[in-house]
């Protein structure tokens, strides 16, 4: 048995999807903003892989399941940054807040 | 005879008139105004027929359909349907009387139109005629939903006829008429929903038979309470004071053949509804609010007549003059007996036609003369006098003189309200004076007094314009004369209503 | 609870991924953020092997902290960047969204601070890999093919959005 | 763990599927190899094609008993079938838009993309309706999402377009880690990802914190799937997405992405939580959060209409209005009667129909004078009055006139809120949200038909566009006038 | 005949309906219509009045109105009161219209003209012989409106206009009264109908205060329509309207309504105390009040209006003071020499083209018919003996002295006294003395203006011998048969009230032959131009002024007040709540920032305060 709490694993995933957040909400520059949102999924990827050891019913599923986010995620960076390129085209710039050419 | 497809064909026979209409060509001015006119002709015979058809002593009920159109179901598969309505319509003498009347309006609008638009033939004919479609549609209306639909289709047509084809501040009025109208549907729908939820049934006849029964699932409190809200929703459209504003702005600012049909026949919903819902369904709750609907109604007549006693605008006059009248309509809900009820359905028809007979006299004299302001106006019985002198007998049947329609039904409201409520009563006949002040000042100050030297030339009604007033004065003096042609029908309303309120 | 190996293990590994967080939100050179996320990444995967994932955590290394790190590292060359990295606006905000996350955590934390459910043995960690393959090309055999097809729309959709043509070739 | 073999499972129950799929290689290879000068639209037409013959499979499919394959990763039930249709006949009014809708602004060499990756993003909503499994339909989900990221940005030299996919793709990512967050916590208390499962073993929890965890799982999970509802609190993005994305996504994102949305929102509430975590009185976690639900349906229809209200921009004022109608089918789910998904389908079909065929307008309009001002619809009854009389009609029905298909579905909704435990307030702001809406729908109104127009150029109608028109206002005052042919086919299958 | 009474109104309907249609087309022929059609009508009243001297009550009706049990009738019925006010009003009716002919000859609308004559007539004919109160109520209104039009017949001058206004609006305050007492006395009886108040009343079913009450407010309509005080200023402004209408309405037929319909309703009343006494105080005081302003007024038109209000005042104390008998024949006898006079008085403006009597003078020689009949109608109303007005008065004299108030009494006296003062002081200053006016054109009327004047005059010479303390009390035991609550048919007197009275009314003349003839009496005596009193009553009392102050006042204040209501209240709400929601429209705009962090920011932030409030609220606990 674990002498490390399953709450633990949780504690820190929480932690790091807080620190992901904070980052994708108060960053400025345009890359940052995109790499804290994969520290977020990152961080459901440990509470994943946690359960698949630790949960109700352990099982393989979670792994299985972290391997989609995982590579979910990673098709939605390429993606965004694809999308921050062609934006930075017309923009010349990746800071978040001055793309706001749309507003009320 | 087979009778269940007439009403059907009545509701629905402008429907014709507008799918021709589409297919006409825009220019073709002379040929929209004819069929836009013979498209109101079939509801008007049939309407016509219907009455004939109880007063030769038949059944209304032979008109009666009921078919199953929508249902709702739940999940499963399950058999019984969750919600259903029925396509139900009916005719009982008080439907009666009220089609009879929007169908007369209604084609007197189409000619007065014929003579007021200027523009953009094809596109009011439409919606006017889809407007009639759902004015026919709420009198004759046998389920809630039924009723609320055809109340809101009435709501588009008229924003477009006002917004459109109205005066200076059309697209304001447009506007409060679309948003009053439609938070007052909304609070309709709202009830509909309630009784829906609590009866399962949107029938108004099975509504009224399990609300009746005292073991039915609503608490008295909950019935006051959707009594209150149906007082809300009507009380806009009647108007009650204090949601009246946005009636002001349409009477000012709408082309005068749709405010023949506004006041004259979309008002009359809300007391339609007030009678046929709000007392039909919830008569004990009714009685409850008997006074304060007695003091509402007092208090739409006379603010409405001192109001209107004040007004430069002859529009303003008249629409202010509407409050008041629609007051006593209240005064004879209130009034809880045949004398008061019948005034009040008296009120509504009489008024209907008074006020589309005056309301064309201003446009015919606004198309002249280019104002409607009273000071401007002065003296035109010199160049007008056929105007001048229906203008005056027009403000004789509102102001309630004997012999006209207007009396019948304020002499029978006072008289069901005094027999109930004296006191309140008392205070509303000053009413009665103040009618009498404003429709003179009003009137007089228009028609009598100096010649301004301007309208000497302007040209006074003639030809096809004497039709709807000539029909119109007929037909009030009619029903000053011989009450009765309207009281007939009515008996059997007024019976299911007052069994109601005896239970 | 004792201080065993697999626990100070884990501490170490969390204080590293935590501090790695907490130097992304705190430098203030693009570049140093993302190598100080790396780290991260690279703890994350510790904690994967430490809970019997060591498939997952050869993927997380592979692609955190490689390849998504690398075109990240891209991006922020492809791009031009000042350093100074602070929003002019936005004060409000930030203190606001640290309240959230204040707020947000209490509440999730106090749903997993015992959530200790009664620990079972598993098999995990025997032939790893092939569990998940297993897993993977039978039970989850049309999510894995539907995540080709979204593989598929991310890389054509990368493509024509990246592509530099000859139009915005001369602004590079 | 024994598996059966994988042929034998009925793969037939996925012929739609696979045809899309089909269709999908068959474009991107079509795309690679046909000469340049081909014009693209072929393959739009294509894809219209293979669309149709999806919606002739499923037509077949429909009697089908509920089928699912593989653990239930898919399962084609009453649910799948009805709104697998309506997210089929809503792309392919989509497409219809596509091939109409004039490339510039960077896209004109990606037309073949365009249009597949509508397909894609097709596949992933259709996935997101047949699937017992929480992995296919987050896979589902972030497939339409991915693909609708690209979508936005298509129009690589548009200022406005790149910047509307940026915002899309970060709220988008933030929502999908939220979502993803919440169902790592549904998957830690049951240890299975399978739906079904799921709720087996949600419905034995007792234990309170665990009920607790359970409901953060689930504000995290409903709040991150409310980005694809575009309701409150995640419906900010809307208005910008939707202005800068090219016309036909827009019309997708408020029609197929939140159809699809609705449909995982459906299948999570229903699934998973309909029966989570009783208490004494057998009330479960989903009648616990009931008020935050309703709180939130009444927040979305409150912003959605209110801020609508000011907006000059035709399609930032669609996108408040699509928050608007995401609120009230919101108030359908919080409601959870018995008629539920008649409600919710119906008045997605609804939507479905008056909000193409107004996008159909809109992108005639705006393609037409360059810009989406409202005020551009100026006269346009003078200009064009069988479009004027076509969105007039079309207004009509979103604002919820009787006679019209959007009448009859917020019919349905009520009456759902009132059947059983009336819900007097949620009902009440409804209606009254719905009276304010009155004010920009027919603020349009006013546009077309009372103010006179700049200039007096005509518009000549694509084809697509003819299409989609006849099929809105065909559809929205059929359905309006005779709801049971639809609600009668959705009885039956 | 009687059973065909109802054909009597009907003519002047036909003459009114075939004018108004084809009046344009007849012209002047349109005199000989309405002629026609009223003397049809009088040879009806005729045959009717002496077959209902042998032959009893006839009633009949049918259902009019159905109001669920109730049943409301109309019909027609000619009683002794009927039959002699139909004959009364056809034949002055009859008369006016062939004076017309003349008098209205080269107006632009004198088909318009005959038309509303024909509407009056029919309207006031209909009144008299309806049988309940309901009917009577119609035509009431109906005769208001009739006098309305005729008032305003001269529409394009203000003061008409003005004129026809004020009476509409004033007469319909009392009519309000009535209105108000009809239906409460419907509700007492559930019944309009004349005969069944009248048994009820007799059976005690009603309380004392209820007949009190109703009978007060019908009186009020009384008071509006018979321009009693306080409701009595309409009715010398009516003057504007041609002169054969003041004479048919303002003199003869419509505004003895008033005392018709009290005396019509006598047993209601009769079976109140309160109730009559009112009247008598209303009648009395009235009597001397407007004889009171009728001594300094200077139009022709406007001392007779005065002195008609006067002897209004006279009929309603007599039915006050119980003389219904006197109430009654004085209104016959007041309906033919105010009618003479008033014709007379036309025939003098027909010929010098003013009112102001301060411009006319020494027409005695020009006017070789209207003079002499002017006199006679003169002697008639100041109650010179032999002629028919001295009856009369003196009937209601011994009437109110014999009901008990002798305080009444002695206002009537002097009433009488100012009476013949004044009216003698028009004759002197219209017909004698030098002419003040120009008066080249000057000549008498043509014949069918002064045939009627002679008729009139012979009744208002002969027209009192049908009651005399002498000859017998015919009428007033015509009157009273069958009805013992209608009081005796004649009431006696002492003797010294009718020397009293003579006394009076000569001592009256006196003066006015020594102020205005002999002018040895210098016409400042008692209170000269510009004398306080003199302002008083030639200002009538101020009373319109302190209408217009007070209530016209009060009216337009409340609508203003409403008014402003109106705009900032009930609009100033509806703005209110649209502001509302536009601000929140605003406010949701303006967080539109366009920062992409801030969506993702509300969106976490929602969540984490939904995710705090569940946490709070125990969503944990359970």
């Amino acid at each position: 048995m674990s002498s490390v709490p399953a709450s633990a694993f949780l504690a820190l995933a929480l932690i790091l999807f807080c620190i992901g957040l904070y980052g994708a909400l108060t960053k400025r520059n345009t890359v940052i903003v995109l790499i804290s949102i994969e520290l977020m999924l990152n961080a459901v990827n440990i509470n994943l892989v946690t359960f698949s050891k630790y949960g109700m019913a352990p099982s393989i599923t979670g792994q299985v399941f972290a391997l989609f986010a995982i590579s979910v995620a990673a098709a939605e960076a390429a993606v965004g940054l694809a999308i921050l390129i062609s934006l930075y085209r017309t923009k010349k710039t990746v800071n978040i807040d001055e793309m706001d050419t749309m507003k009320n | 005879m087979n009778l269940h497809a007439v009403l059907t064909i009545l509701v629905f026979s402008p429907l014709l008139g507008i799918v021709i209409l589409a297919f006409m060509p825009k220019q073709a001015e002379k040929l929209i105004k004819v069929v836009g006119l013979l498209a109101t002709v079939p509801a008007l015979l049939i309407a016509i027929a219907a009455y004939l058809h109880f007063q030769w002593g038949k059944d209304l009920a032979d008109f009666a359909v009921s078919t199953s159109w929508i249902q709702f179901r739940g999940m499963g598969g399950v058999p019984e349907p969750f919600f259903s309505v029925n396509y139900e319509l009916g005719l009982s003498g008080f439907q009666l009387v009220l089609v009879v009347l929007t169908a007369v309006v209604a084609t007197l609008s189409a000619l007065a139109a014929a003579k007021f638009v200027k523009k953009e033939w094809k596109g009011y004919f439409m919606l006017f005629l889809l407007l009639e479609i759902g004015m026919l549609g709420v009198f004759t209306a046998e389920n809630l939903i039924l009723f609320f639909i055809f109340f809101e289709i009435t709501l588009i047509p008229t924003f477009f006829l006002i917004g459109k084809w109205g005066y200076f501040e059309k697209e304001k009025a447009a506007y409060s008429f679309l948003i009053y109208n439609g938070l007052g549907s909304a609070v309709l729908l709202i009830v509909i929903m309630i009784l829906f939820g609590k009866t399962g049934t949107t029938n108004i006849e099975m509504l009224t038979k399990i609300i009746a029964d005292p073991s039915a699932p609503l608490s008295g409190d909950l019935k006051l309470g959707l009594l209150i809200s149906l007082l809300i929703a009507f009380g806009v459209k009647l108007p009650i004071f204090p949601l009246h504003s946005w009636m002001l702005k349409v009477h000012v600012q709408a082309p005068p053949s749709v405010v023949m049909i506004h006041s004259g026949i979309l008002l009359k919903i809300g007391a339609y509804g007030l009678i046929r819902f709000g007392m039909g369904i919830f008569p004990e709750q009714f009685k409850t609010l008997a006074t304060l609907i007695a003091i509402l109604g007092v208090v739409n007549l006379l603010y409405g007549a001192f109001l209107a006693f004040i007004q430069t605008d002859f529009k303003m006059v008249l629409a202010y003059s509407s409050i008041s009248h629609m007051g006593i309509v209240l005064i004879g809900l209130a009034a809880m007996n045949e004398a008061g009820v019948q005034g009040a359905i008296f009120q509504v028809i009489s008024h209907g036609l008074i006020s589309a007979l005056l309301f064309f006299l201003v446009g015919v004299l606004y198309e002249r003369t280019d104002t409607s302001l009273i000071e401007n106006l002065g003296g035109i019985a010199k160049g007008m006098p056929i105007a001048a002198g229906f203008l005056l007998a027009g403000a004789m049947a509102s102001l309630g003189l004997p012999g006209m329609s207007g009396f019948v039904s304020e002499f029978m409201a006072f008289l069901g309200l005094f027999k109930e409520l004296p006191w309140i009563a008392a205070v509303g006949t000053i009413g009665i004076i103040m009618t009498a002040a404003y429709l003179l000042r009003a009137v007089l100050g228009m028609t009598y007094g100096k010649a301004h030297r301007e309208f000497t030339g302007v040209l006074d009604l003639r030809g096809v314009e004497l039709i709807p007033v000539g029909v119109l004065m007929l037909l009030i003096v009619l029903i000053g004369v011989f009450p009765s042609v309207l009281s007939s029908p009515l008996q059997t309303t007024l019976e299911t209503i007052m069994l109601g309120l005896g239970g | 609870m004792t201080f065993s190996g697999e626990f100070l293990a884990f501490m170490g590994i969390a204080l590293v991924a935590i501090i790695g967080g907490v130097l992304l939100l705190n430098l203030t050179k693009v570049v140093h953020m993302v190598v100080a996320l790396i780290f991260t990444f690279v703890a994350i995967a510790g904690i994967y092997v430490l809970l019997s994932a060591e498939f997952v955590a050869a993927v997380q290394i592979l692609i955190y902290s490689g390849a998504i790190t690398i075109i990240m590292l891209f991006g922020i060359m492809l791009t031009k960047h000042d350093d100074e990295n602070e929003p002019k606006t936005g004060k409000w905000r930030k203190i606001l969204v640290f309240l959230g996350i204040v707020g947000f955590a209490f509440a999730v934390y106090i749903g997993i601070y015992n959530f200790n459910i009664e620990q079972v043995s598993t098999a995990l960690h025997e032939n790893n890999t092939m569990q998940i393959g297993k897993a993977l090309y039978s039970k989850y055999i049309i999510p894995f093919e539907l995540t080709s097809v979204l593989l598929l729309a991310a890389l054509v959709g990368s493509i024509i959005l990246a592509k530099n043509e000859k139009k915005g070739a001369d602004n590079e | 763990m024994s598996l059966k073999t994988l042929s034998e499972f009925n793969w037939s129950v996925m012929t739609p599927e696979f045809i899309i799929l089909g269709v999908i290689a068959l474009l991107t290879l079509l795309d690679l190899f046909l000469p340049k000068r081909v014009d693209r639209r072929i393959l739009g037409w294509l894809s219209i094609a293979g669309i149709v013959a999806a919606i002739i499979a499923l037509a077949s499919l429909l009697g089908t008993e509920p089928t699912s394959i593989l653990y239930d990763t898919f399962t084609l039930d009453m649910f799948g079938k009805a709104f697998k249709l309506l997210l089929l006949a809503g792309a392919g009014l989509v497409m219809f838009l596509a091939v109409s809708y004039d490339a510039k602004d960077g896209m004109e060499e990606y037309r073949g993309e365009f249009y597949y990756l509508f397909l894609t993003a097709l596949l992933g909503a259709m996935f997101m309706t047949s699937s017992g499994d929480l992995i296919t339909l987050f896979i589902g989900l972030e497939l339409l999402s991915i693909s609708s990221y690209v979508l936005a940005g298509i129009k690589k030299h548009n200022l406005q377009s790149n910047e509307s996919a940026m915002k899309y793709v970060i709220n988008g990512g933030i929502s999908t880690a939220i979502t993803l967050f919440g169902m790592s916590y549904v998957y830690g208390l049951t240890g299975s990802t399978n739906l079904a499962e799921i709720a087996n073993k949600l419905s034995a929890v007792v234990d309170g914190q665990q009920a607790y965890l359970l409901g953060i799982a689930f504000l995290l999970i409903f709040v991150g799937l409310s980005f694809k509802l575009a309701s409150a609190p995640f419906h900010m993005w809307a208005p910008d997405v939707y202005q800068g994305a090219p016309t036909p996504v827009t019309a997708f994102l408020s029609v197929v992405s939140k159809t699809a949305g609705f449909v995982i929102v459906i299948r999570i509430l229903i699934s998973v939580f309909y029966n989570a975590a009783p208490s004494g009185d057998g009330s479960s976690i989903l009648f616990k959060m009931h008020d935050y639900l309703a709180f939130l349906a009444a927040a979305t229809m409150i912003i959605g209409n209110v801020v609508a209200l000011k907006q000059t921009n035709i399609k930032r004022m669609f996108a408040y209005s699509s928050i608007a109608h995401a609120g009230y089918l919101l108030v359908a789910l919080t409601t959870l009667s018995a008629n539920l998904i008649f409600s919710v389908w119906f008045y997605l079909l609804a939507y479905m129909l008056m909000n193409l065929g107004a996008f159909a307008v809109i992108q005639v309009v705006t393609e037409k004078t360059g810009s989406a001002k409202i005020a551009d619809f100026a006269g346009l009854y003078r200009r064009s009055p069988v479009l004027a009389v076509t969105m007039g009609i079309l207004l009509v029905s979103l604002a919820g006139f009787p006679g019209t298909a959007g009448f009859i579905g917020k019919l349905n909704i009520f009456v759902g809120a009132f059947y059983g435990e009336p819900h007097y307030v949620l009902a009440s702001i409804m209606i009254a949200a719905t009276v304010v809406s009155y004010f920009y729908y027919f603020g349009v109104m006013t546009q077309m038909f009372f103010r006179p127009a700049r200039d007096e150029s005509k518009f000549n109608l694509p084809f697509g566009i003819i299409v989609v028109l006849i099929v809105a206002v065909v559809g929205s005052v059929l359905f309006g006038v005779a709801p049971n042919i639809a609600l009668d086919f959705l009885n039956k299958l | 005949m009687m059973e065909n009474a109802w054909l009597i109104p009907l003519f002047p309907l036909l003459s009114f309906l075939i004018l108004l249609l084809f009046g344009k087309r007849l012209k002047e022929a349109s005199a000989y219509v309405g002629i026609l059609l009223t003397l049809a009508s009088l040879v009806f009243s005729i045959l009717v009045l002496f077959e209902r001297f042998s032959e009893p009550t006839y009633i009949t009706k049918f259902n009019w109105l159905t109001i669920g049990d109730l049943h409301l009738t109309a019909g027609f019925e000619v009683n002794q009161l009927n039959a002699l006010m139909l004959f009364i009003v056809s034949l002055v009716s009859f008369l006016v219209h062939t004076y017309s002919k003349g008098y209205m000859n080269g107006d632009e609308r004198f088909p318009v003209f005959y038309a509303y004559l024909g509407l009056f007539t029919f309207a006031m004919l209909g009144l008299v012989i309806s049988p309940n109160l309901l009917q009577t109520y119609i035509f009431w209104e109906l005769v208001g409106v009739g006098s309305f039009l005729l008032i305003g017949f001269y529409y394009y001058k203000e003061e008409a206009k003005a004129a026809a206004k004020k009476a509409f609006i004033m007469t319909r305050i009392g009519d309000v009264g009535l209105f108000i007492g009809m239906i409460l006395l419907f509700w007492e009886t559930k019944s309009f109908e004349y005969s069944a108040i009248f048994a009820a009343v007799d059976a005690g079913a009603i309380s004392g205060t209820m007949i009190t009450l109703t009978a007060i407010l019908i009186f009020i309509g009384a008071v509006g329509k018979s321009g009693q005080f306080p409701l009595h200023t309409w009715l010398p402004d009516a003057m504007e309207g041609p002169t054969p209408v003041s004479a048919l309405i303002h003199a003869a037929t419509m505004v003895a309504a008033g005392v018709y319909l009290v005396a019509a309703l006598f047993p209601l009343f009769a079976a109140s105390k309160t109730a009559l006494l009112t009247i008598a105080v209303i009648g009395a005081f009235t009597a001397i009040f407007a004889a009171s302003i009728g001594l300094v007024q200077t139009d022709i038109k406007r001392v007779l209006a005065y002195s008609t209000v006067s002897q209004l005042g006279y009929m309603m104390l007599a039915l006050g003071s119980a003389g219904y008998v006197a109430g009654v024949f004085h209104l016959m006898t007041h309906a033919f020499f105010k009618a003479l006079l008033f014709l007379a008085a036309g025939s003098v403006i027909h010929a010098v083209h003013t009112q102001n009597i301060e411009e006319m003078g020494g027409l005695w020689k020009k006017l070789k018919f209207t003079g002499p009949l002017f006199l006679i109608g003169t002697l008639a109303i100041s109650g010179v003996p032999l002629f028919s007005g001295f009856f009369s008065k003196d009937e209601i004299l011994i009437a109110a002295w014999e009901g008990g108030h002798p305080i009444l009494f002695l206002l009537a006296l002097i009433a009488a006294f100012m009476t013949a003062f004044y009216m003698f002081r028009l004759f002197f200053m219209v017909f004698t003395g030098e002419a003040r006016g120009d008066q080249k054109h000057v000549h008498e009327s043509p014949n069918n203006m002064t045939y009627p004047m002679i008729l009139l005059g012979v009744l208002a010479v002969i027209a009192g011998y049908v009651n005399t303390p002498w000859f017998g009390s015919f009428l007033g035991d015509w009157l009273v048969d069958g009805n013992p609550a209608l009081g005796h048919g004649h009431i006696e007197g002492p003797i010294w009230i009718m020397i009293a009275a003579t006394v009076v009314s000569l001592a009256g003349i006196y003066f006015a032959y020594m102020m205005y003839y002999k002018r040895s009496i210098a016409r400042n005596t008692i209170s000269g131009t510009g004398d306080t009193l003199h302002t008083i009553l030639l200002n009538k009392y101020y009373v319109d002024e302190f209408y217009q102050l007070t209530v016209v006042a009060f009216t337009k204040g409340l609508s203003y007040f409403l008014r402003f209501i109106d705009v900032f209240l009930v609009e100033g709400l509806v703005k209110g709540v649209v502001g509302i929601v536009q601000g929140l429209g605003r406010t949701g705009s303006k967080m539109q920032t366009g920062q992409v962090q801030t969506y993702g920011a509300v969106a976490f932030i929602g969540l984490a305060l939904l995710a705090v409030i569940f946490a709070l609220t125990g969503g944990y606990l359970r």
